[in-house]
This record gives structure tokens, C-alpha cells and sequence, in this order.
């Protein structure tokens, strides 16, 4: 099967910064982005999505490793500090090269 | 005491308990929409029924009102809680902002003692939701460049909150009484019932916010209980000055006296990321809340009627 | 103007200007479950009241209807959308079918001015919805072998719109106006409520198809605009021929001058994946359904009258 | 019939033809949520009408049927069903227990025939709820040591439908009448419209139940069918005996006759994993469920009528 | 711990094909599957899960390579021309091998 | 990037358990977790999400090996047997190490 290896960034954050998130990702060359809604645990406490700031999104972006670079390095910049958010990077192979 | 406070109760039993009971976030999402849209529409409805020409004046007092609270508020934070400059101003962006459940609570307290309210208060909510906002974030973050205002302009005046509020008073307005007639059933009968199932959610909430009270220090109980009323006087006095009735007089005290939890939040953490949102929301869902439904609309009401004479 | 429509231009206000308002999936497909659930319900038992006898020739010739209707959209849509042949099919099947907001918002349009309508309406409502549908699978794979039509014939027919109308309209026949009473305050003293909810949410989408307009270039926009018109003409006529009241008549029109928006796109994207389901979506949702709502329905009602009289 | 247990054959249907009709867990939660807090808060009215000393000694005994009617379907189960220990314990617990939603239904029939039932039902209802769970993880489990008895009982005491049926009760009980009234639109004229929905919803997943029927054997029909007519024997014997009225007696053999699929399945599912949990599912909500809303109410009812004269 | 190496394919699609999707998957060889609901934006624009047709949903597979051979097969032949969706591949660890 | 390796465990499991899990992963070390809602498909039949009990939950969690094989371990011993439940691991690579 045609397939090349790409980078698999995940992003656990705070759903309050969604839409702002996106555009970044976006602006940073990621083709796309997945989203899912989320709740968790972490050095900032319990996020149980109840109450619409406790809430948590899953973001996942299939990108090159050079994106994923940047988009790390603007997360730690932007986000790490004052938001709630970890994020991991795992090594997926894709299908249809063309879209990532 | 008005059932749907004791709804209130039952949430903060069962978080306290750690019962498994839980609104999933499309309900809250649902209940809330409803009752901004339903707060929104009744006001339309009332000030339909009135002349807009005299309002006004009472609009810019009003705002002003809005303006002044947080800068009051600010150095309070400063000082007495040692708070760095992000979350005194994101204390007073909340505080001088209003809380809607709150004025639903205060609604229905005037209600269920038939006493009139002046129709111009649910503008009054709408036009106090956001000038704290604006002061709070100047606050924080003084006039730097690079900041984008016109993002977070945008980002504040079509949040959610704001726009089910202003399209509620302007739907509202534009049908009138008998344009909204068929809509009654939906929106104004089940009021009470919504308002009740959405205290139940906060209870929950405010349960979990009693929680992280000590990993907040003293400061945060202390401000959450005794802010209220001097923020509350204020608002009588303004209501008062401005020839509201008692009712209306209550209901601008109530939302001088009560901090947002909806839309201020939002704001803050997009705007002020290095303001802790969990402190002022321990302080207006934990705290400030409850003292308001339990102690504070009462209080209030008694002010609003002592200072009609 | 109804009210109601004012729910779907503050979603396109909403929409527009990107506020963060949005509807969760869930509460969508509790209002869509209503709304159709409703419409079955109220026409159930309209249908309870009168004789079934006489409905056969009717029924007959609104199906005619819905089989025809498609098969003049598609020649257009190739002509003049210079559309390849899936695209045209799917434009069909959309036009051909029926838009249930829309026959809703013209429901309570004729409410409003107290306007009766025949009780069959909310039946042919059904009829239609299906024929469309199957005709543009037709038009765009032709009668291929390979195609598993059984299982196609299940999904178009078991869908759950078709499932909901038809469950509400056999529950409503079954029950009567007396077997129903107990459930009035829910389905129908809610209903105006429940759409105006789902038309926001229809604003906020609806705001959204506008941005691909121009990904779709003139056709779309053309269509949009120009079809509800002549389509709606052959619904008047038939009804006018069947013998329907002024306002069955005007419903008639509405329904064939309407696209589905529910129905048709689930279908037609398992059954048709080579055809863009944003195309007919932009164009029923972005254009033919504001086009009947503001223009559309007050225009068919005046046909109608003129027709009758 | 009552129209609403149609809502319970739509729902069956669509499954049974594999429908994509689905209700979003979302909309489920609020659908039960409202049920259990109505049931409650009418319950709770009644019984501020009424003088709470008399209520002991009744409340003792049916507290006594709730702890004997599991330790009489046990053995049933291990002997006819050949169930081992945990699974037989599992449906003693179910069944032992009771189904709101059953209740609801039942209620729902006797106001069809206008028959007034004793306010304390509701209260029974909640009574019933929790003591057949508990000797059912007794059997399962016996003392063991090592078991989180502490833990387990907050789990199944603070369960949601507990908290929500208490909750109601209490608020309904402290408000009483007058303070309910404004509640009311929302909690009880909807309350038919809901249990439609809801009733829609459980069709939906005892179609699914049906399939699942063949993998467990006959005795899952066979108890399912069965079972019912004796438990709801003894609970009209005790109704009778504690001198309710017909209605209420009727009520009572529901509850006694009818298996439980939220509270039990939810507490046995974490109190005793070996326990098949689809087996007693399929039981109560594919079999029982449908043969008490068909057969079984009208049959106890008429019971009930014998017993009292 | 008695674990081995198996495929983890995820598919992030169009919630419309939802069923059919799932029952090919089952037909493919795999003993089971996980649907999550998505929202998210690629090559077909944002599909932000408002409205029914705009909603994503996200499948994983955890099966074994001739499998997810078999599956990516699949998806290519039938899907990836007039769908929205994407597909990538991870190598994961699992526990309980009879299962997968 | 400031990076280092650490193991993706991913859990499907019935939701009623959440709370109970959630509770022992803390326990056994975990310095958080993510969960999802899910519906699927696997030996005990498909779960489908409609009913209360037929919600599948998706619980995620970033940590080192030696915590990793501590829930593996664990919920072999806990959960496996009767649960509807399946676990496996990856490799991510991850920022913030201070916080796994
Ligand atoms: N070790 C972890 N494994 C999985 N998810 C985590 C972990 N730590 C944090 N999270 C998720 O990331 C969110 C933010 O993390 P934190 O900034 O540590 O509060 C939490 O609410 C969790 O949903
Ligand atoms: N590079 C990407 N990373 C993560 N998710 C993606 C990516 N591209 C597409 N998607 C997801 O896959 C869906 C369909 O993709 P597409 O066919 O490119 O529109 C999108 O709606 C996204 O949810
Ligand atoms: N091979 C698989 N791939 C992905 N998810 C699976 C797989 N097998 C099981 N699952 C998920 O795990 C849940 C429990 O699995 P089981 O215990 O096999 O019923 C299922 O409901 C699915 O959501
Ligand atoms: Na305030
Ligand atoms: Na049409
Ligand atoms: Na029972």
C-alpha cells in the first residue's frame, strides 16, 4: 500500500480555546485537524465537562515532522504556561499522502 | 423559600455526597441557551410595551455603573488579597459583571410576591454584562501593543451569552406581546422549570467549587461573602436615584451584587490566560451565589423598599 | 412577520459575524424528532377526524407529483447547471422532495391568520418525501445490476425522518383528538417554541452555506432562487385540481416548492457518494429556504387565493 | 390503549426494521432525569397533603416485601433457570427492585379511568428501590470480608435515580401544592409528552433486547413471562392488606411485578462483575417491560378490584 | 506481561456511513471496533458536526496486519474518492490477544 | 523540542465503571487521564451507546513504562475477566516531561 510515515500531534486542552486553537493549527500548515470533546485529570485538577469552563477537547493533527516542530514550539510558547494542556506525538503511517 | 432554590440545594447535597448524578454538557448547553434566550424575550416583550425615548439617561448610568464596579473591585483584590494584577482584574471583570441566574432567582423571588419590576431591567442585565469585561481585561493588560482588540472586541460582544441576550430583547421587541403569544408556552411557562433544572446543574457545580475553597486561602470566602452587599447598595442606590420602583431597585442591586460565572469566564481566559479561572469562579459560583439566593436578594429587596421611603 | 422567522435571522446574524454560538448535536436531533414527530402527530389526528374513503385518488396524484417533479429538475440542472449526472440526480431528489421546516413555518404562517388547511396535508407531507428520493437514484445509477436495492429501499424508507412522520401519523390516527389530549402541552403547545429553536439553529447553518456559495458559482444561487417558484406553481395547480382549501393549496405549493434538507442529503450520500452534498444543501438551505420563508409562502398563498377565487 | 405505549411499539418497530432512529445518550439522560424528578416531586405534593404519622407502620412492611421478594425469586432462578450464584442473585436484585418507568405507565393508565391512588405510592417506589439490591449483592457476595460495604452502600444510596426520586420527593414535600404551582407547566403538564419520548426510547432498546433473547435460552422468557403475575400477587396481597385503595393497590402490584433496568443494573453491574449484566437486562426491559404495559396492568388492576370487594 | 504487537488503524469520516462502514469492517475480519464522534477540517472543508450532515466520527481498529492490509484495501476502492475521510495506521501493544 | 519517550495506554471499557477506574489509576500512579465517551463492537456484542448501560468509555493516559505495566497488571487481574474491555499501548513522545 502507497503509504509514507507522518507525525500523529495530540492535544488535550480547555475547550475555551477551540476556535483560537484551530486557526493557529491552520495557520501553522496543518492540512487538517481533528476534534473531539473530552474530560480528564491532570496537574490542574479535575476537568469533568459539566460546566462549560471545565471542559476539556482532544486535538489531533496528522502532519510532517516539520510541522509538528513548529506547532510544538508554538504551544510551548502560547499555551503551556497558562493552559491547561499536555500534548504527545506519536508515528502513524497514512494513506492518501496528498492530504497531509 | 421558592422551590426552585431548594433545586439549588439538592445539587449541592448530591456533589457533596459525590453522588454519580451528572448534566451532560448538551443539556447544560440546552438549559442555558433557554434561559438567556427566555430572559432576553420577556424584556423585549416589556420594553415593547414602553417608550424607549426617556430611557436613555437610566442607559448611561446605567453603563457607567458597569465602568465604575470593576475599578472598585480592583484595588479591593489588590490590596486585601494580595491578588497579582491578572486575577485582581479578572475578580473585578466578574464581579462588576452580572450573573443571569442570579436575576432569575431575583425574578422569580419578585414573582412569587406579585411585586412589579420596572421592564427596562432585563436591558439593564444585557447592558452590564460587558463593560466590566472590557475594564477587567484593560486592567490586566493595559493599553499594549500588539494586542488584537478587535478580536477580542468580537469575541466578547458575539459570545454566546450576549448574543442569545440581545437577540432574545430584540426578537422580543419586535413582536411584542401578541407576536410572542405563541411562543409563551415554550419559553415562558417552562421558565421556572428550566430555571429550576439549570440550579440543580449549578448546585452541582458550586458543590465541587466549595471544594477547591481552601485551596484558595481565605481571601476568596471572605471577598465571595461580604462583597455582595456593598456592590448591591450601590446598584439600590443608582436604581433608587435613577426612579426605579423597588422591584426594579432590587434587581439592579441583584445584579450589581452577583459576579458572572458565564460569560466573564469565557472572556478572561481568552483574553487574561495568566488569570486563574478558578479562583473568581470558587468566589461567584461557590460563594457569592449561594449567599445571594439564601441572604442576599432578601436584603436587597428591604434596602430597595427602605430607600423608597 | 411570524416571530418565529426572526429565530432564523438571528442565526444568520449569529452566523455571519462567527459568533461561538452553537447547538449542540444532541439538542439538533431532539428538535428535529419533535418537529417531525409533531408534524405526524398533528396530521394523525386531523386525519382521525375525517373519512379515509375518499383520499385514495388524492394520494395517488400527489405521489404522481413527487415522481414528476424530479424528473423536470434534472434535465435543468444539466442544461443550465451544466451539473454531471450525480449532481443533477441529487438536485432532483432534493427539489423533488419536500423541506419540513418550511412546510412548518407555512403551517404556522396560516395559523397566524387563521387559516385552515385540509387534513390529508401533513400526510401528503409523507408521500412526498420518498418519491423524489428513490426517482434521483434512479436518475443518477440507473437501474445498474450490482445495486443492492433491497438495502437501499431499507435505509430511504427506515430512515429516521420517514420512521418519526409516519410513527407520529399512525400514533395520532390511532390515538384521536381525545387519545392525544394528555400529550397537547408537550408536542403541540411546545411546537411554535421547538421550531423557532430549530430555525436558529437552521439560521446558524443556513449562514454557513452562504460562505460555499460562491465555491458553487451562479447555478446554485440561480436555482436556488428561481426554482421554489414554478415548482411551487405545479403544487398549487395540483392542489387547486385535487380540490384542496386556499391554504391546503398553499401548502401543497410550499412542499413542492421546498428542498429537503433531512431526508434527501442522508439518502442521496450512501446511495449517491459521486454527487457533492454540499451543492444541494447550499442551495436549499442557503438559498430556497430564506427565498420561501421571506418571499416564498406569502407568494403561494396568494396564488392559492387567486386560483380559488 | 394508552397512546403513549404506542410511542413503546414505534419504537420497537423502528428497531426491530433496524431503523437508524437513535436518541443521543444526551437526550436519554434528560428524558430519565425529568421522569425520576416528577415522579418524585408529585409524589412529594401528595404527600404534604397528608399526615405523615399514620405512614410508619405501612412503610415498615413494604420495606419488608422489598427485602423478601428478592430471597423468593433466588432460588427460582438457581433452580429453574440453573443460573449460578451471581447471575441468580442478579436477577433476584432486579426484580426484587422496581421499574420507574413501568410505574409511570401505570400511573398514567388509572388517571385514564380517572382512579385516584394513595399519595404514598411514590414513596414506596423509592422505598422499593434499594433494599432487593441490597440482598441481592448479599446473596452474590454473602459477608464477605474484604468488601468496600461502606463504599458500596454510597454507590447505590447516591445513585442518580435515587438522588433525583428522593430529591423530588423532598422539594415536592417541602414546597407542597402552592409552591409547586409555578413548576408545574414544566414538571407535570410535560410529563406525559416525556414519558412518550422516553417510552419511545426503551422500544427502541428492548427491540435490541429481543435479539439478544435466543443467546440466553428459555428461561429468560419463560421467567420473564411468568414471573411477573405471582410478585405482582403479593404486592396487591400487601397493598390490599395495608388497606390502600384499588388504585394504589393496583400501584403497589406493578412495582412488586414489574424488574428494575436503571438503579439495579447500575449498582449490580459494579457490586457483582460476574454477573452476565444483559442477561436480567433482556429479562426485565425485553420481556417483562412489554408483557406489564400489555398484560400485566390491566390484570392487576383487575386484581386489585376483586381483592377490595 | 503477555502482550504483542497489533495494527491500530483510524478512520476519521463522515458520520453518515457510520453503519455501513461499520458492518464492512466486521465483514473485513475485524473482531471489533470503537466509534468516537468528531468534529474537525481537512481537504473538504470544516465539518463541524452542527448539523447531521457535517459530522465526523472517528473509527479505530485494532487488528492485525493482514487485516489492516485488507482494510486500508477497502477503504481506498470504496470510500476515499467521494468521501471525506482519512485513515492512518499505529503499531500498538495489546493485552488479551485472543480478542483482536 | 525538550522530549522524551513515554507509553500511550488506551482502555475501551463499559462507562459505569469510570469513576471506580478513573479512582485507581490516580492510585496506582498515573498523574492523569483523558476520557472520552465511545460506542463499538467486540466479543461481548455491541455496545451502542443509547442505554445507560451500553456506553463504552475511551480512558487515555500518558505515562512511563514501570506505571504502564502497573495498570496493564491491574486490570488484568480487575477488570478483564468480566468487564467488556480492552487495553493497549503505544509509543509517544511527549513535552512537559515534568508532568507524566
Ligand atoms: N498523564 C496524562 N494522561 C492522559 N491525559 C492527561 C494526562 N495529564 C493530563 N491529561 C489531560 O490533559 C488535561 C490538562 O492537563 P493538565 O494541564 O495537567 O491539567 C487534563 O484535564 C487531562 O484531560
Ligand atoms: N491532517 C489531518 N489531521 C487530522 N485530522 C484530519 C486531517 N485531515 C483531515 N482530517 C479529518 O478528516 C476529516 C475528513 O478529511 P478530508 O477528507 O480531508 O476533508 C476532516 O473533517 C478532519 O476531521
Ligand atoms: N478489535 C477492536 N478494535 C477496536 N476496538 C475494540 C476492539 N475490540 C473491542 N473493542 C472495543 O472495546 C469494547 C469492549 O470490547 P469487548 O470486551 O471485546 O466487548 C467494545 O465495545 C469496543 O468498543
Ligand atoms: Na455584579
Ligand atoms: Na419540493
Ligand atoms: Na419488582
Amino acid at each position: 500500500m502507497s503509504s509514507e510515515k507522518r507525525k500523529l500531534i495530540s492535544i488535550i486542552t480547555e475547550a475555551a480555546i477551540e476556535v483560537r486553537l484551530c486557526e493557529a493549527l491552520t495557520a501553522l500548515g496543518a492540512r487538517g485537524y481533528t476534534v473531539t470533546d473530552a474530560r480528564g485529570s491532570g496537574s490542574r485538577g479535575v476537568r469533568n465537562a459539566s460546566w462549560s469552563s471545565s471542559r476539556n477537547i482532544r486535538v489531533e493533527i496528522v502532519c510532517d515532522e516539520a510541522i509538528a516542530a513548529r506547532i510544538a514550539e508554538y504551544l510551548r510558547e502560547n499555551y503551556f504556561e497558562d493552559y491547561a494542556m499536555i500534548m504527545f506525538e506519536g508515528d502513524v503511517k497514512v494513506l492518501r499522502l496528498d492530504k497531509f | 423559600m421558592d422551590p426552585v432554590v431548594w433545586f439549588f440545594l439538592l445539587g449541592v447535597v448530591a456533589g457533596v455526597a459525590r453522588s454519580d448524578l451528572k448534566f451532560p454538557a448538551a443539556i447544560y448547553d440546552l438549559l442555558s441557551m433557554l434561559l438567556l434566550l427566555t430572559i432576553g424575550l420577556k424584556g423585549g416583550v416589556e420594553l415593547a410595551k414602553t417608550p424607549l425615548a426617556g430611557l436613555l439617561p437610566q442607559v448611561l448610568i446605567v453603563l457607567a455603573m458597569g465602568l465604575l464596579l470593576p475599578l472598585l473591585i480592583f484595588p479591593v483584590a489588590r490590596l486585601f488579597g494580595r491578588l497579582d494584577r491578572a486575577n485582581a482584574a479578572s475578580v473585578a471583570a466578574h464581579y462588576g459583571s452580572v450573573s443571569v441566574a442570579t436575576f432569575a432567582v431575583g425574578v422569580s423571588y419578585l414573582n412569587e410576591r406579585n411585586i412589579s419590576y420596572d421592564s427596562q431591567l432585563p436591558l439593564f442585565l444585557v447592558l452590564l454584562e460587558v463593560p466590566a469585561i472590557v475594564v477587567g481585561i484593560l486592567l490586566a493588560r493595559g493599553i499594549k501593543v500588539g494586542t488584537q482588540w478587535g478580536k477580542l472586541a468580537h469575541e466578547i460582544f458575539f459570545g454566546k451569552s450576549i448574543v442569545l441576550l440581545v437577540g432574545g430583547l430584540a426578537i422580543g421587541w419586535l413582536a411584542g406581546p401578541v407576536g410572542i403569544a405563541p411562543l409563551e408556552p415554550f419559553f415562558f411557562d417552562l421558565f421556572k422549570g428550566v430555571l429550576a433544572l439549570f440550579l440543580l446543574e449549578m448546585g452541582l457545580v458550586a458543590s465541587s467549587e466549595f471544594r477547591s475553597l481552601r485551596n484558595h486561602g481565605w481571601f476568596v470566602l471572605g471577598f465571595g461573602m461580604l462583597a455582595p452587599l456593598p456592590l448591591a447598595t450601590i446598584g439600590a442606590l443608582v436604581g433608587w436615584s435613577i426612579g426605579l420602583t423597588p422591584g426594579g431597585t432590587t434587581l439592579l442591586a441583584v445584579l450589581a451584587g452577583s459576579g458572572s460565572y458565564i460569560a466573564a469566564p469565557a472572556a478572561m481566559r481568552i483574553a487574561v490566560p495568566a488569570a486563574n479561572p478558578s479562583l473568581p469562579l470558587t468566589m461567584s459560583l461557590g460563594v457569592t451565589f449561594p449567599f445571594n439566593i439564601f441572604v442576599g436578594i432578601p436584603l436587597y429587596f428591604s434596602i430597595a423598599k427602605w430607600l423608597q421611603g
